[in-house]
């Protein structure tokens, strides 16, 4: 052990072990641990799939080309998070705020197209939490992810804010858009799986028991 | 930063009760979590008491059996959730940040945050004996049992919400000593020469935070279930109730390995310091805790052997819980290829690491036995499973925690307990701790189930049984002389100076107890065992005697440590109020009406809201006043 | 070589001495829940492993144990002891300690492999099977009518099953989930809501049984016990026809009198008097009684009807249904009936001392 | 801290504020095509009847497609340090293997 003098300037990041920012491993960690959250809600859902007694069915509730275009639209929020961030790192605030402001208007979308969609499920699916497995593993799965971009906008709201501050976001600290980019692109991965494993192979006539339906 | 204006100005306490609530330290935050599970340690110590006490002699009647089955749903819970995670919590809080060469962890007040946060979630539980509500299902809630229909009441939901609670205190914990160990290690210490209990810390936190957000999900569901009446649980809508056992165990296996490894950890440390030589093959012991990790995925239906998965599945779970045997025994090994051959001292530290190598040997052993499924159908329930999680948990994971403590209490508090005194308290552990689970074996094959709360006499099961009570009281006592001990040397012991062991790791390089910034120049790291080495090599050089750290309390001044602050307890007491809150959000009547209860309700979003602004404030508020941009690394 | 003083011998003596007292004393296999004393094909070869694994484990404990103390004996540290080789690790040494538990390991999985299919798949699929119902907190049992394949008879805490025969175990809840367990004759098995668990047990001695369930399944787990009387098969037959039969109606008046109290103060919402129904038909909430008096206990095992020749004795039965019925509450706290029954929920229900008797006298006439 | 470290650290630090080698902004549009194609040609597959069971690893290679674009290029795991992918992929990895070993003990591939 040799005792090295290291110098700390205030203002610098102290040198870390890695070269990586605290904040940055922090949130690729939860990330890894978000998995697990929607791994487990997957889970549940494909366990008991086909496994309800009676209410609706996907195939009763789900209308594939609605949700489509949900799924595209929040495919292009991932787009224009990253534009804004490829914008920031390259000075131009204008432009990031252009996109990060289209972002999270592509999310409220995205939850105004669920919340469409969970209302029509309701009213005229007669689908609801409490109706079967379906029911309870769908509303539940997606709320959470759904809960999960609301909380993305909310996130990028206060950023776009907090831009017109003088110095609150500068190209030289874009780690704090970098997080928040993160976790939106998250959240649109998590709903490629959801889109393909519970709408599609929801709806798709080849599974036992999908297309006996004891619905209406 | 600094426009924005604070509700709260900066606190300003050195000393009193508001430095500790304001407390960004991790070395006093450790010492909050250390006394803290202490206490919920002998809590939980006493409601095992009153379980012994009321099994002690068949057919007694001094406690009702809904009180006994809160008595042991209490006990587990309390003793897994609330003792042994943060006790490990302590050591990971003090030991780690000294071991790798930092000056705290790496999110400073997310760490205070983590600890007031498993004080709410404590404090939840722990509630409900005094309103009389206190969970009642075990500490594995299997449903149906824990489905409204089963379990009206609130006592479900203040466990659900509790280890909810803690659930968020464990993970933000878990996060930032991942951050912490990856990023914040002295130069030169690379991964491989971390010592092993900061390796097993990782390991821990890695596997917490993957096996956590498994347990939120089932009790989300369960709540889900309970609250709002939704089907996951629900066998009439096809529900299968094996579901929620293997997203239990799904948790609950890695759990175990949560539980033992930082204890492994512990002993992997203190045993080479005690014979003098370094662990024996250091890169095979940390390589089994990785695999015993990673293997503890693949095992957890060997607590569900007598479910009816089948014979392919119980055969697959057989076979590897037993291949988890081998990086088990090859830690065990590893030990006494340390001890071999060293300058073996018996010092306090020294007998509570050999207690838990000899007791976890026998709790190995019989958990291997469990592995063999059709055997295990004849013991699975009985208390030769009980006898099997205490070797493990309690002559495993405790005398570990207990050997961590006397080790690090020269450290931690600059004193040195009373050895003789520690020394007592170890033979009387040891002895209680054979006396008392020893016989449950006996009673185990002998048919005796678990949780029942009272039995007949003439099964054979009574004279192991009182053998066992009596067991349990000389445990007491041995704890009694722990606590007398331990409040004692802590203001009279004498003075222990910085490296009383002769120690191997950098903790000992500095004085004790170490200074608010613990390192005056952080050191660089060239060895494994790097203060061992250093003080050959001075010794080498030249000889004058070894003077740890060489600092004097002047030298801190230039260092700039984070600042205290009051948003991290706000954000863990709106979670607290949110939590009590949403354990009565619905009342639930006899014919499953559900109604909204607003009076909840309303608490519940006062609680939420106070969160949410807490967090608000402290996401804007710089770690360093009044360094404009000086602190947003730490969020 | 190790050169022990005379008091480490002693003491390690008398330890080993003492451990071995209470080894032997400790598997007492005439216990009635002993697992030691396996009475049946399942339970034999569930013995049969843990005997192995048992070795096994007595083979490393004493190695690595001995092992331990060697060191700490060998090892202690001594004045003027010099700093020790600082040994880093042995690649030879570590690389055997991984592979001998893993070889002593695939020599138990085998056996542990080959027994779990034995005991999943059951050697006779034709033999007697009966149906394994539980219920907070007691156990019911259906058996196959032997003359009518759409009917089955349905009794409650009493297994019967002929000796030296493979029987066929289905395994169901009507409410939690609770766990199938005969320490002598078979390991348990858990007893899942909706779920069709099955086993099969056979028994090699004909005698009296203890079982008991093993999960927990709320505040009377305790108190959920069953008993398994294995009869010859001559005798397993006589008495499935007995049980097929109604109870015979005594014309005595306090019976009668007893018989109306049972039909009026709400008993039957719970409990039926008719052993022989539908094959899957519900069953009520309370156990079957149509042949009650003749059963070994009453209450899930809370009360033992049986007298000193280990015979149903009718004086201790009126005994202990009286206690059970004046307050079950005490007898069995928290259970169903305590809770349910309008008798024990509203005092203006509350039986009097006379249709007490009377319930009583009934009950004990139902053979 | 020993030389290569050092120059290591200075190295990651650099590529982290400057993002140098990083993707430009028409990379990101063109990524955003991909995932608009691959998604249409998901729905569209999904009505073609003929391809019956064949369509369950047709339509999983296509989201594992997207996601890997999105992490890869949106999420710059192609291009950041590889603890980050570590953390991300055990995760995911672990996930993945919960998902599967349920499904299999729920007697799903029997059906």
């Amino acid at each position: 052990m040799a005792n090295a003098t290291a110098a700390v300037t205030h203002g610098e990041h102290e040198p870390t072990t890695t070269g990586l920012d605290h904040r940055k491993l922090l949130m690729w960690a939860f990330l890894g641990s978000d998995c697990m959250f929607f791994g487990t809600l997957i889970a549940t859902y494909l366990v008991y799939k086909n496994k309800s007694i009676e209410g609706a069915l996907p195939i009763d509730v789900f209308d594939i080309p609605v949700t489509s275009v949900s799924t595209f639209v929040l495919l292009m929020s991932s787009m224009s998070m990253v534009m804004a961030y490829a914008w920031l790192t390259r000075g131009n605030l204008k432009a990031f705020r252009i996109w990060l402001a289209s972002t999270a208007i592509m999310g409220a979308t995205f939850l105004a197209f669920q919340m469409f969609e969970f209302r029509d499920f309701a009213v005229h699916g007669q689908l609801t939490p409490r109706t079967n497995l379906f029911g309870s593993t769908f509303f539940t799965l997606t709320g959470f992810h759904g809960a999960h971009v609301t909380l993305g906008v909310v996130w990028l709201l206060s950023i776009l804010f907090h831009s017109f501050r003088k110095g609150g976001v500068t190209p030289e600290k874009n780690l704090d858009v970098d997080l928040a980019a993160l976790y939106w692109h998250f959240v649109d991965i998590v709903w490629i799986v959801i889109f393909t494993v519970v709408y599609l192979f929801g709806v798709f006539e080849g599974f036992p028991g999908a297309a006996v339906s004891t619905g209406h | 930063m600094t426009t924005i204006p604070l509700a709260i100005p900066r606190p300003v306490h050195p000393t009193g009760i508001w430095s500790w609530i304001t407390t960004i330290d991790h070395k006093r935050i450790g010492i909050l979590y250390g006394v803290t599970a202490f206490l919920m340690f002998f809590s939980g110590g006493i409601e095992a008491l009153l379980i012994r006490i009321q099994l002690a002699r068949p057919e007694q009647n001094l406690i009702t059996p809904e009180i006994f089955n809160q008595l042991f749903t209490m006990h587990a819970t309390t003793m897994i959730f609330l003792g042994v995670m943060p006790l490990s919590a302590a050591f990971f809080n003090f030991v780690v940040p000294l071991q790798i060469g930092a000056r705290d962890v790496a999110f400073p007040r997310l760490n205070a945050f983590s600890y007031w946060t498993f004080l709410g979630g404590a404090l939840i539980l722990k509630m409900s004996w005094l309103t009389g509500s206190a969970p009642n299902g075990g500490w594995f809630g299997y449903s149906p049992l824990t489905g409204i229909t089963y379990n009206p009441g609130h006592g479900i939901d203040v466990w659900i919400l509790s280890l909810q609670v803690l659930g968020i205190a464990s993970l933000a914990a878990s996060f930032n000593f991942i951050v912490t160990i990856l990023n914040m290690r002295a130069p030169g210490m690379g991964l491989m020469r971390m010592p092993l209990f900061t390796w097993m810390t990782l390991v821990t936190a890695i596997l917490l935070v993957l096996a956590f957000p498994v347990i939120t999900v089932a009790l989300i569901e369960l709540f889900f279930d309970r609250a709002f009446g939704m089907n996951f649980f629900n066998v009439a809508a096809g529900a299968n109730a094996v579901l929620w056992q293997h997203l239990f165990w799904v948790f609950g296996h890695p759990e175990v390995y949560i539980l033992i490894l930082p204890a492994m950890g512990i002993v992997s440390d203190i045993i080479p310091v005690f014979s003098r030589k370094p662990l024996f093959g250091y890169g095979t012991v940390v390589l089994a805790g990785v695999i015993i990790a990673f293997m503890g995925w693949m095992v957890w239906s060997h607590h569900m052997f007598t479910v009816g998965l089948g014979p392919v599945a119980n055969s697959v779970f057989a076979v590897t819980t037993m291949m988890i045997a081998v990086p088990t025994g090859i830690k065990v090994f590893n030990w006494m290829g340390t001890m071999w051959g060293g300058s073996l001292s018996f010092k306090t530290p020294m007998l509570f690491a050999l207690g838990f190598v000899t007791m976890f040997v026998i709790g190995g052993i019989s958990g291997v036995m469990h592995a063999i499924a059709p055997s295990d159908a004849q013991q699975q329930d009985t208390y030769f499973i009980v006898a099997h999680i205490h070797y493990v948990l309690f002559g495993g994971a405790i005398f570990a925690i207990l050997a961590g403590v006397y080790y690090w209490f020269p450290k931690l508090t600059g004193r040195m307990y009373d050895e003789k005194q520690g020394q007592m308290h170890f033979w009387l552990m040891f002895i209680g701790q054979n006396i008392t689970f020893f016989p449950m074996h006996f009673t185990g094959l002998n048919g005796m189930p678990r949780r029942i709360y009272s039995y007949y006499g003439g099964l054979g099961w009574d004279f192991w049984n009182l053998v066992s009570t009596l067991g349990a009281l000389i445990l007491a006592v041995g704890f009694l002389i722990f606590i007398y001990n331990m409040a004692k040397s802590w203001r009279k012991g004498e003075v222990a100076g910085s490296d009383p062991w002769d120690g191997r790791t950098l903790e000992w390089s500095i004085p004790s107890p170490p200074p608010e910034y613990n390192f005056v120049e952080i050191p660089h790291v060239e060895d494994r065992d790097d203060w061992w080495e250093e003080k050959q090599r001075r010794r080498e050089r030249r000889a004058v005697p070894v003077v740890a750290g060489g600092s004097d309390a002047d030298e801190g001044h230039d260092i700039h440590l984070p600042q205290p602050s009051y948003w991290p307890f706000f954000v863990s007491l709106g979670l607290f109020i949110g939590g009590m809150g949403l354990i009565y959000l619905m009342n639930v009547d006899a014919d499953g009406i559900r109604t909204l209860n607003w009076a909840a309700l309303t608490v519940t979003v006062a609680g939420l809201f106070m969160g949410v602004v807490s967090v608000y404030r402290w996401s804007f508020e710089p770690v360093n006043d009044p360094e404009p941009d000086g602190g947003h690394a730490a969020h | 070589m190790l050169r022990l003083s005379p008091r480490y011998r002693y003491l390690i003596a008398l330890a080993m001495v003492g451990m071995l007292a209470a080894l032997l004393f400790g598997c007492t296999p005439n216990d009635p829940h002993s697992t030691f004393d396996a009475r049946g094909p399942v339970a034999q070869s569930q013995l049969n492993l843990f005997w192995i694994i048992l070795a096994a484990g007595a083979i490393v404990f004493v190695l690595v144990e001995g092992a331990i103390i060697y060191s700490i004996i060998k090892f202690r540290r001594r004045r003027n002891d010099e700093i020790p080789e600082q040994v880093e690790g042995n690649s030879t040494v570590e690389f055997a300690w991984t592979a001998g538990p893993t070889a002593l390991l695939v020599l138990v999985a085998i056996p542990t492999i080959i027994t779990t299919f034995d005991n999943q798949v059951s050697p006779d699929q034709n033999a007697l099977t009966v149906d394994v119902v539980g219920h907070q907190w007691w156990f019911e049992f259906r058996y196959r009518h032997p003359d009518d394949p759409e009917k089955e008879i349905r009794f409650a805490n009493d297994l019967h099953i002929p000796v030296d025969e493979v029987v066929n175990v289905n395994l169901g809840s009507e409410d939690v989930i609770h766990s199938f367990w005969i320490p002598k004759i078979a390991g348990k098995v858990d007893m899942i809501p909706g779920g069709g668990n099955t086993m099969w047990i056979q028994a090699d001695q004909t005698g009296f049984y203890y079982g008991q369930c093993l999960e927990f399944c709320g505040v009377q787990h305790a108190n959920m016990r069953f008993r398994v009387i294995v009869h010859s098969e001559e005798d397993f037959d006589a008495w499935l026809r007995s049980e097929a039969e109604p109870a015979i109606d005594s014309p005595d008046p306090l019976v009668q009198e007893g018989k109306r109290v049972f039909l009026t103060a709400g008993c039957t919402a719970c409990h039926q008097t008719q052993s022989v129904v539908n094959v899957g038909q519900v069953s009520l909430q309370g156990p079957n009684l149509t042949h009650v008096a003749s059963r070994t206990n009453i209450a899930g095992g809370v009360f033992d009807n049986r007298g000193e020749d280990g015979e149903v004795n009718d004086a201790i039965f009126q005994r202990n249904i009286r206690t059970w019925l004046e307050d079950p509450e005490k007898a069995k706290t928290g259970n169903v009936m305590a809770r349910e029954a309008p008798s024990y929920m509203n005092p203006e229900d509350a039986l009097s001392e006379a249709e007490l008797s009377a319930l009583v006298a009934y009950l004990s006439s139902l053979k | 801290m020993s030389q290569q470290e050092e120059t290591r650290v200075e190295e990651s630090q650099d590529a982290h504020s400057v993002h140098t080698g990083h993707p430009t902004p028409a990379t990101y549009f063109k990524v955003a095509m991909a995932l608009s194609i691959l998604t249409a040609i998901e729905v569209g597959i999904f009505y073609i009847t003929a391809l019956s069971y064949a369509i369950i690893p047709i339509l999983a290679i296509l989201s594992i497609g997207k996601f890997a674009l999105v992490v890869m290029y949106y999420m710059h795991l192609k291009f950041d340090h590889p603890i980050f992918s570590g953390m991300f992929f055990f995760g995911m990895f672990v996930a993945t293997g919960v998902i599967f070993a349920l499904m299999a003990l729920f007697s799903w591939f029997l059906i």
